[in-house]
């Protein structure tokens, strides 16, 4: 194995918000090794109070998603291999959210906009009521399903130069989810949804950048998603109602 | 010192227990102050959100109440405590509706409209309801936004260290945390509380729960004196992927379905072995491969990282692809080719039966102190079924909340504010506590972690001897030891991540004990439980559980207590002249 | 930041342009072969509504356009704040729509 | 400092798009001038136009007439992901924008020398 023996240079952000500098450490590298890898290697046996998040371990809570070498990424499941350059990597916090400490970023705002944006859905029945029977291939259901799979990992909001630039804008995760409720047949929060999602903050504020799709881990489409709202919002406006 | 709050009612864990319980509990009585305090950010930690397969309900259309509950107590080996595993199968039914119709949740369908539902092994009728094989993000994500809106206060990056007695020591007053952000201890006092901390067997060389479980919940309610049952029965996946040691990738899991759909157990020369063990070959039950895979590698026919291949390629890469999408992208992104190659797998320790006893009401013997979720022992008896975890966590949170906001709304009447003033040596006693380690020199505390992991696989895993469980619990005795002495390279207590490994062990080494002995005890095999030295499953009619409780001083008492078959003896069934399977015959 | 209303005229407005631009575009490539001249321009211009038309809806749009687009930017960038974001479209709207209707009047009348 | 992205194409193609139309907002004001001196001298014009035979002056606007059709076309493309269903080929049809624009800018430029 060439791998044995060698080392990987890694630069990693030390520091709190606005207040680090980056700390350079030489990591063995091995054949099986996530960036989450990197990371913990580098508490366990060289930074013992570097901070870092994660839990699953497997792609499924967007707890640990960091910069690694300039782009966003879900660390557990990015193997080092792809994403080395010339040896070396940088790993530093998300960015668009503030820092907590080291590699955590505080991810309030990003949950507060996902609930502002009217990310939750609205019930139409009880638990008392049968199931809804819908079928899959229903075009608003298959809209739906497919923006679903979400982690909520920040990724693209961490990746959309939008938000770095106009702070108030919802982003693309809680838009995404959004338009999957906004084709829910089963929510009841459809005009007050729209009303929220293309006032102030929502949908007609991105431009676009396609960032979020080319960086979203699930391979989820914000931007088309986002450009469903849009059209959403210019049917209502021209013609009133759905 | 530490910072002092009040609430009403205050959850600890965010999973599907602790989420179900603060939206029951507003939704019951909307003026208490609900409080959920988590180890990590809500909704984003815990085992739920890991739920893979998916939900066991029984829909009707041939399936019932009784078949599910049939399954349970079977599956579980007639250990399950009956009217909690009544509860589960009933409630579920109306829990589904519940995430569907009120939370959002939306469950895959077939073509007609209606849910599509499937058979995990264990099962009599096609019975689990799924969202492809992310059913628990569906349901975590959807939970998490209703809680994240309503009036819920969050206490994030919270570690629960240890509940507080009222001064009278009679009652629960509240739960001492550590702002993990911060570095600052704050004691929260509750009317009630409830504990959905989900266990969670980390202990293990190989497991799959996320990294932020470690049995501090258990560990916390047993110092409190309370009891705990069936702590034996650990329940290990046959095919937890296997990638080396330095990687954290290790012993998460390859989901059943792969064996179920033909792949193929191979040891480190190629050959097909599951048939030595099973005439079902891949397809048989969980504890079964997992015991015959642990024993190919106990005989040495192992992988180059020590386990055994799962092949899927026969059934055509291209197929393999499309059918597991998720897993094949999953294994590709980590550097394994599970279409077209092979992948190193060895089982991998999931989930923990036991638990705190409780009524099925999540009441717990300690006034004001609730329990639900995988911290609950009881529903599972020695072996939960596929499908049946989350079911679990969802109806007893949604329980608990109930109970605790009819509790609180009651005990208001009677005394001003119902909070109870906690015992303050025991908070100071506490705080000393989680600080030890930094008193103490540093040491390795991960090197101490791998030991732990290392004995409970080789000595209190898969499979079991009087003489291994011994020389493991010898071993515990050590690393316990050990622990104790070693300290921290630093004085941070902001977001010290070595810190809470630390206290992330002492919980496990004190549950490990628990487990060793419980294991030690129960002298027969049933369900997860296997010795070597007594293979039998023992009679049926005189079942026993097992009762692990710490005295005053902290000596651990093992005791045996007789299964109550309240609602259906062995040999007998609720489901009268109906065929014993139904499976693939509704959809 | 811009709401529905805004988002839809700067869209409409671009879509107004789309074909004028190509049209003007066009026209530039043909005549700029000569080399351009007051004169050519002008008697190509003077006096045709048709041309009239065409500027004058270009310079509609544009200014309605390019007024909405400088008020993302010089937000986005931090250079107006809020509060001055709708004095600041008025203004380059009216500005622009000045500029060009005098321009108009020069070439066309 | 924190690298960040380097190298994204969709990102080029959103800062030329927007680096574009600020130029040409602020070129078009004086565009607007110029044309308008026609209204009091037909000659001032004419004095302006003489200026644009200029070899760098004509490089100048073969540049402006660059970044009107880049943005243009990358304008037009923001409209059909807005307005159309979606594509997957979204930088293909941003080179697409940018190889029409110069092709439209070359011709400008060589009927212009
Ligand atoms: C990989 C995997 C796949 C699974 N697949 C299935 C399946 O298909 N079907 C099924 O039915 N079951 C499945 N299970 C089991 C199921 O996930 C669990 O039974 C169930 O989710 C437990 O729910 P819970 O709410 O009790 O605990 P969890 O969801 O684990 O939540 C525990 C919470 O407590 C918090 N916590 C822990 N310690 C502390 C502390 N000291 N202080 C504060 N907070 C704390 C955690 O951070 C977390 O938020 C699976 C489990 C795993 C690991
Ligand atoms: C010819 C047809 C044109 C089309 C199709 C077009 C299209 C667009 C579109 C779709 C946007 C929105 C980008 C976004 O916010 O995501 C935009 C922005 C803009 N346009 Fe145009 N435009 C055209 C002409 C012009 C002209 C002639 C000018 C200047 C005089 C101009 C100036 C601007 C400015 C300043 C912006 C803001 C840029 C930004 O937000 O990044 N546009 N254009
Ligand atoms: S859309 Fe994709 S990148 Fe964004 S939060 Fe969801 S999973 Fe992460
Ligand atoms: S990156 Fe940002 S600008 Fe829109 S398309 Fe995605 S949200
Ligand atoms: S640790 Fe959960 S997504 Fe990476």
């Amino acid at each position: 194995m060439e791998n044995i023996n060698r080392k990987l240079k890694v630069r990693v952000w030390r520091g709190t918000q606005g207040d680090g500098t980056f700390s350079t450490y030489e990591v063995p590298a091995q054949e099986s090794q996530t960036i989450l890898d990197v990371v913990t290697w580098i508490q366990q046996y060289a930074e013992p109070t570097l901070a870092y998040r994660f839990a699953c371990r497997v792609g499924m809570c967007g707890s640990c998603a960091m910069n690694v070498n300039g782009i966003p990424r879900w660390t557990c499941r990015t193997h080092v291999q792809k994403v080395l350059e010339d040896g070396e990597l940088e790993i530093a916090p998300l960015r668009n959210l503030p820092v907590v400490k080291d590699l955590v970023t505080d991810m309030s705002e990003f949950f507060d906009k996902w609930v502002g944006a009217e990310g939750r859905f609205h019930p139409s029945a009880t638990r008392d009521d049968e199931i809804a029977a819908i079928s899959p291939a229903d075009p608003k259901r298959a809209n739906a399903n497919a923006a679903i799979e979400c982690i909520n990992c920040a990724v693209c909001y961490s990746a959309c130069d939008t938000i770095a630039q106009n702070p108030a804008y919802f982003g693309p995760a809680a838009l995404n989810r959004a338009w999957t409720l906004q084709n829910d047949e089963r929510d009841t929060a459809f005009k007050s949804r729209l009303e929220t999602i293309s006032g102030r903050g929502g949908c007609t504020n991105c431009h676009s950048h396609q960032s979020c799709m080319t960086y979203c881990p699930n391979e989820l489409n914000p931007t088309e998603s986002i450009a469903g709202l849009k059209r959403m919002t210019t049917r209502s406006f021209l013609f009133g109602g759905r | 010192m530490f910072e002092r709050h009040d609430t009403d009612v205050l959850i600890i864990g965010a999973g599907g227990a602790g989420l179900f319980s603060a939206l029951h509990a507003k939704k019951a009585a909307p003026d208490l102050k609900v409080t959920i305090a988590v180890k990590g950010l809500l909704g984003k930690c815990g085992c739920t959100r890991m739920v893979q397969g998916g939900y066991n309900v029984a829909l009707g259309k041939g399936d019932s109440v009784e078949r599910h509950f049939m399954d349970t107590i079977i599956g579980g080996k007639w250990l399950p405590h009956q009217a909690m595993a009544w509860r589960l199968c009933e409630q579920a039914v109306v829990r589904v509706r519940e995430l569907e119709n009120e939370i959002g949740c939306f469950f895959d369908r077939m073509p007609d409209g209606s849910l599509h539902q499937k058979a995990f092994a264990g099962q009599t009728y096609d019975r689990t309801v799924h969202k492809g094989d992310l059913t628990g993000i569906e349901i975590i994500n959807r939970l998490m936004e209703q809680v994240l809106s309503r009036d819920v206060e969050k206490l994030e990056e919270h570690r629960a260290l240890a509940f507080i007695k009222s001064k009278s020591g009679d009652e629960l007053a509240g739960v001492l945390f550590v702002d993990m952000r911060r570095g600052v201890f704050r004691f929260v006092r509750a009317k009630s509380v409830l504990m959905a901390t989900g266990g969670g067997p980390t202990m293990y060389r190989y497991h799959t729960p996320s990294g932020d479980k470690s049995m501090d919940g258990l560990a916390m309610a047993s110092r409190l004196g309370l009891p705990l049952r069936d702590m034996e029965m650990v329940q290990f996946h046959p095919t937890g992927l296997l990638g080396g040691e330095g990687t954290r990738m290790t012993g998460t899991v390859l989901e059943e379905g792969l064996r179920g759909a033909g792949g193929h157990l191979l040891d480190g020369n190629g050959r097909r072995f599951m048939f030595d063990y099973d005439e079902k070959g891949e397809r048989a039950t969980r504890d079964i491969v997992s015991r015959a895979i642990y024993d190919e590698m106990r005989k040495g026919h192992t992988t180059p990282n020590g386990g055994v291949y799962i092949a899927m390629s026969h059934l055509g890469p291209e197929d393999v692809r499309k059918r597991f999408k998720g897993m094949v992208k999953r294994c590709a992104d980590c550097g394994f080719d599970l279409a077209g190659g092979r992948v190193e797998v060895v089982p991998t320790a999931h989930y923990l039966m036991g638990g705190v006893i409780c009524d099925p009401d999540t009441r717990t013997e300690i006034p004001g102190l609730h329990v639900a979720g995988e911290d609950a022992g009881g529903a599972h008896g020695s072996n939960r079924l596929g499908g049946n975890g989350v079911a679990n966590s969802t109806v007893y949170g949604g329980i608990s909340g109930d109970v605790m906001a009819a509790d609180v709304t009651a005990r208001g009447d009677q005394s001003l504010s119902g909070l109870r003033d906690p015992d303050e040596d025991a908070i100071k006693f506490e705080i000393d506590r989680a600080l030890h380690p930094f008193m103490k020199k540093p040491g390795d505390v991960h090197a101490l972690r791998r030991q732990l992991m290392d004995l409970m696989w080789d000595d209190v895993g898969v499979m079991r001897t009087s003489e291994g469980l011994q020389r493991g619990m010898d071993r515990l005795k050590d690393v316990r030891a050990e622990l104790l002495e070693t300290g921290l390279a630093d004085s941070e207590t902001r977001y010290n991540m070595t810190w809470h490994d630390w206290l992330n062990l002492r919980s496990l080494v004190e549950m490990s004990q628990v487990i060793a002995s419980a294991g030690m005890w129960r002298e027969n095999s049933r369900g997860a439980h296997f010795r070597e030295d007594f293979p039998d499953s023992g009679d049926l009619e005189s079942s026993y559980f097992t009762v692990a409780r710490f005295d005053e001083t902290g000596d651990l008492a093992i005791s045996r207590e007789p299964v109550d078959f309240s609602i259906v003896k062995p040999g007998e069934t609720l489901l009268k002249d109906e065929p014993e399977t139904l499976v693939g015959q509704s959809n | 930041m811009i709401g529905a209303r805004l988002y839809l005229l700067q869209r409409l407005s671009a879509l107004v342009m789309a074909p004028l631009v190509l049209g003007h575009l066009a026209t530039m490539i043909y005549a700029v072969q000569n080399g351009l001249s007051a004169v050519e321009i002008l008697s190509r211009t003077q006096g045709s509504i048709l041309w009239g038309l065409f500027y004058g809806l270009f310079v509609i749009a544009v200014s309605i356009h390019a007024a909405i687009g400088l008020r993302i930017v010089l937000f986005e960038w931090g250079v107006l704040p809020v509060r001055r974001l709708d004095l600041f479209t008025w203004g380059a709207g009216l500005l622009l729509f000045f500029l060009g209707a005098r321009a108009i009047v020069a070439v066309v009348m | 400092m924190m690298r960040y992205r380097k190298g994204d194409d969709l990102r080029i193609a959103s800062l030329i798009h927007r680096f574009s139309g600020v130029v040409l907002a602020v070129f078009l004001p004086v565009h607007f001038y110029v044309l308008g001196l026609a209204l009091s001298d037909a000659a001032q014009l004419d004095g302006f136009l003489k200026w644009t035979d200029l070899a760098i002056v004509k490089i100048a606007e073969a540049g402006l007439v660059l970044l009107l059709a880049l943005h243009m076309f990358g304008g037009l493309r923001l409209l059909a992901i807005e307005f159309l269903p979606w594509s997957p080929r979204q930088k293909t049809f941003a080179a697409a924008a940018i190889a029409i624009s110069f092709f439209v800018s070359a011709s400008f430029f060589l009927s212009a020398v």
